[in-house]
């Protein structure tokens, strides 16, 4: 029931998740293995940023645009071509329907 | 073949709606005029439709006092009638947008009162 | 609010548009026309009286609310005469050969006879009801909205 | 039972019909009596829902003539073509009709809080119901004409709900795009419906599909209805209204907005191949469809990271997600007319395309209640001023968790399911598709990880203390679909098996599908 198979192979999500377990319980294995010198709410836990004063938790927290900076960064040109056909004008959006519709026809005419 | 051009005359009359319809909602900003433009499209599609039902001759679809002869086609006619409905309901929903909208932008223009982009 | 004489000659043609607005609703079968027009004949009414006495004044005798209730209603009309043909099938038309509106529309030269039609008269009366009742309220609301008043719920 | 089962076709629009008509008069006696009645029916029509699924899966498909003496009576006597309106349903369409149910009373449940507060509550539940009907008539409707009428229907009542909330200016600028695009688009459909019938003379699909010529105006009139119904389904270059309405609906109602676009989609599949299928080639639409599919997916999804409101995001994903749907079956419409290759992977394509619909009606439902569920709480959808949000509303994070590796196609979740059949039967006809569908899936799951980690994760903000969790029955409106996802993704292969596989053979099989309207027909 649970076994899909298609063409080629098969997807069980059972096994899935029965290896899933599995290594879950090696991976808690050896972590049980490892040293206990780690103690919460001493200087150990405390974050450390070269020295520099660390702000508080409130004000630690990245907003949401500065997430994945460096990939908008790189790829500003296709985000500026992008934003171009993006306008929010109704206007705009019927425009594309008529040429897409009259693409479509010229295309299908042509094969058809 | 004379006799036929006649016929042709609503199939152009619609062209020409839906050319204008197409030009008004695409190059006026004012959305009134995109509403007007869309109700003109509409009529171009109903004349399209009730066009095609249309026989040479032919006598209203009327079962009560009908003369002898050949009846235009009543199905069309009855579609359009449904569309014309909705049209109806289209138009007072879009019209009640737009009131809405001028009150909380203070303008209907498109692409001065838009808030939404990107 | 417009002059005296065009809000005492709106009085008195409310009656005759009110009448012909029936008249194409009850007619629905027989002749051109339905519901939908009938209603739409009533709407226009409303609008006449609108525009003859201004939409603050005709908010005092047309409620909305009440509006909304026949519209309901008229709609309730129409799909209960829909679900009352489900002895035999969904808008199985159950009244044709019973005494209440059984006869079929006679083809041919003739007045036309509105006792025929089986449940299709109903239906157009209730679509009658719902359109006059949904129209007549879109304007007023309309009416009041460019006065810059918003409808009672 | 066997007279439920008899009329469920046309109960299963009537009765959510009768509940949107008596709303308003009910409501006189009180709201709470007034929702309990929504309820009840919705979950009626539900019942009937299944006693039709349960009905087809076993016999087959079912017709329903309105007004006939027997239902299957759908070429009245001395006719020699089908006259009257009729509800045909086969394997597709009680899928649809199956995704859009469970939708529905998990948006309706979820709504009861989410409008409490808010005045028109009697539109409200009437539209809603009106929108339901839509949907499912335009699932179940067997002419052209009518498929018309049920996609106004659905695009006036969603247009009416997206602005429901009239107090927020980007609320009716959402709405009025939406409206706008639907008639435009309805229109197209209208004057494509008139070339057919000034053709063919005829309105049944069966019949049409029985008659095709497949000449020049054919064409235009399935250019016209194929786009239309693309820019119903938001497929890029033709989504832009799409962020723009489903940022802005209320709760509840962005998920059916979403399923009525699904519906589109499956209008689509109606025409390009039972109308169209049979003896003409298939592989220019084949192709049209799936490059649309691929450029939602890739547009989409690279406009989806770069949003910060949260709705917006998640409604490029919706686009992005279509495509995987556009692709699978475009695949399988590519290759309809070979055999071999049909055989080979064309099936496995549609399947994985079929199984994404209602995936992802699931978990893109439960994905916007859930940002609906934020913004109830703190009246903001910008994700810049959200943050730690997950200390004070832990069902909402645990539901937002399964959404998103559920439509990030991470292992054990129904969307891999789905994708994984894309993945592997797209490669074998073009394993360029293959690849942009994977890179996709990755970049869907970097931009949950953007707002699962802006959202939800961080310390606890000063503004957002007093933040609650959400109210129960937003609670089970969200828990209905999230319980939906986790069978689906445990059962994949039942639910193959048993909804999708019959889906995708009434697609195939065009012949069975005019066969059952036009069998009598010598």
């Amino acid at each position: 029931m649970s076994v899909l198979t298609y063409g080629y192979a098969v997807w069980s999500p059972i096994v899935w998740l029965v290896v899933l377990v599995v290594l879950g319980l090696i991976v808690l294995y050896v972590r049980s293995r490892g040293q206990k010198r780690y103690k919460k709410g001493t200087a150990q836990t405390d974050v450390f940023i070269s020295g520099v004063q660390v702000p508080p938790a409130e004000q630690r927290h990245v907003p949401a645009h500065n997430i994945y900076w460096g990939f908008f960064e790189a790829l500003q040109g296709f985000y500026d071509t992008m934003m171009r056909p993006h306008t929010g004008i109704i206007n705009d959006y019927i425009l594309w329907l008529v040429a897409i519709v009259t693409l479509t026809v010229v295309v299908l005419v042509m094969t058809g | 073949m004379m006799p036929y051009i006649p016929y042709n005359i609503p199939f152009v009359a619609v062209a020409l709606l839906m050319g204008v319809s197409l030009f008004i909602i695409l190059f006026k900003r004012n959305l009134i005029k995109i509403i007007m433009g869309i109700a003109i499209m509409g009529a171009a599609v109903n004349l399209f439709v009730v066009a095609l039902g249309y026989r040479a001759g032919g006598v209203a679809p009327i079962y009560t006092s009908t003369p002898e002869g050949a009846m235009v086609l009543p199905v069309p006619q009855a579609l359009i009638l449904t569309s014309i409905v909705i049209a109806v309901s289209v138009i007072a929903l879009m019209l009640t947008m737009v009131i809405h909208t001028y009150r909380h932008t203070g303008d209907i223009d498109a692409k001065k009162s838009r808030l939404l982009k990107g | 609010m417009l002059s005296k004489i065009v809000r005492t000659i709106s009085d008195q043609l409310i009656l005759f548009i009110l009448i012909y607005g029936l008249y194409i609703i009850i007619h629905g079968h027989v002749t051109p026309g339905g519901g939908f027009q009938g209603g739409a004949v009533i709407a226009s009414g409303v609008v006449m009286m609108i525009v003859a006495f201004g939409s603050g004044e005709i908010k005092k005798s047309l409620r909305e609310r009440h509006l909304s209730v026949v519209e309901s209603s008229g709609a309730l009309i129409f799909i209960g005469m829909a679900f009352a043909g489900m002895g035999t099938l969904f808008f199985y038309n159950f009244l044709v050969g019973t005494p209440v509106f059984g006869g079929i529309p006679p083809t041919g030269p003739n007045p036309g006879d509105v006792w025929t039609g089986g449940v299709i008269p109903l239906m157009n009366f209730g679509v009658g009801l719902k359109v006059s009742a949904g129209l007549s309220a879109v304007i007023l609301a309309m009416a009041l909205f460019s006065r810059g008043e918003e409808t009672e719920e | 039972m066997e007279f439920l089962t008899v009329h469920s076709p046309a109960l299963v629009v009537a009765v959510p019909l009768l509940a949107a008509f008596i709303t308003p008069l009910i409501s006189r006696i009180g709201n709470k009596f007034r929702d309990t009645v929504n309820v009840t029916f919705l979950s009626f029509a539900a019942f009937l829902m299944a006693v039709l699924a349960v009905d087809i899966y076993t016999s087959g498909t079912r017709i329903y003539t309105f007004g006939a003496t027997v239902p299957e009576l759908a070429i009245p006597e001395h006719y020699m073509v089908p006259v009257r309106i009729i509800f045909q349903v086969d394997g597709i369409s009680i899928f649809m009709g199956l995704t859009t149910t469970v939708v529905a009373l998990a948006a309706l449940v979820y709504s009861l809080q989410f409008v409490k507060d808010e005045t028109g509550q009697d539109r409200f539940y009437s539209l809603f119901m009106i929108l339901y009907v839509g949907m499912v008539g335009l699932e179940f409707t067997g002419d052209m004409f009518n498929m018309f009428v049920f996609l106004e229907i659905l695009s006036i009542a969603g247009a009416g709900l997206a602005s429901y909330r009239v107090n927020l200016a980007d609320a009716v600028e959402g709405g009025f795009k939406y409206i706008v695009i639907s008639a435009i688009s309805a229109l197209l459909v209208l004057f494509a419906i008139g070339i057919l019938y000034g053709e063919y003379n005829l309105l049944s699909i069966a019949a049409l599909a029985h008659n095709m010529q497949f000449t020049t105006l054919d064409m235009i009139a399935l250019a016209l209805l194929g786009i239309a119904f693309v820019m119903k389904l938001a497929g890029v270059p033709l989504h832009m209204w799409a962020p723009d309405t489903y940022a802005v609906a209320p709760a509840g109602i962005t998920p059916m907005i979403y399923t009525s676009s699904a519906a589109s989609m499956y209008a689509l599949y109606r025409i390009t191949f039972t109308l169209y299928g049979g003896h003409f080639d298939t592989t220019a639409i084949g192709w049209i469809v799936i490059i649309l599919g691929v450029l939602s997916m890739f547009i989409g999804v690279m406009m989806a990271i770069h949003q910060t409101d949260i709705k917006r995001l998640m409604a490029y994903h919706a686009i992005s997600q279509s495509g995987y749907m556009l692709l699978g079956v475009g695949v399988g419409l590519a290759v309809l007319t070979d055999p071999v290759a049909l055989a080979a992977y064309g099936r496995d394509a549609m399947n994985g395309g079929i199984f994404h619909i209602i995936n992802n009606a699931l978990y893109k439902g439960m994905l916007f209640l859930t940002a609906e569920a934020i913004f109830f709480r703190i009246g903001t959808r910008d994700l810049n001023r959200m943050g730690g949000l997950g200390h004070n509303m832990k069902w909402t994070t645990i539901f937002f968790i399964i959404g998103a590796l559920a439509i990030s196609g991470i292992p054990p979740f129904n969307g891999f399911a789905s994708k994984l059949l894309i993945y592997e039967s797209v490669f074998r006809f073009n394993p360029l598709l293959s690849v942009i569908a994977m890179f996709v899936s990755l970049v869907t799951l970097a931009s949950f990880t953007k707002v699962f980690y802006s959202a939800f994760t961080g310390p606890e903000m000063s503004a957002y203390k007093e933040v609650r969790e959400v109210p129960k029955s937003m609670l089970i409106g969200m828990g209905v679909m999230a319980a939906a996802i986790i069978f689906f993704s445990i059962f994949p292969g039942l639910v193959v098996n048993t909804i999708v596989a019959p889906a995708t053979n009434a697609l195939i099989d065009q012949a069975s599908y005019i066969n059952g309207v036009m069998g009598a027909v010598p």
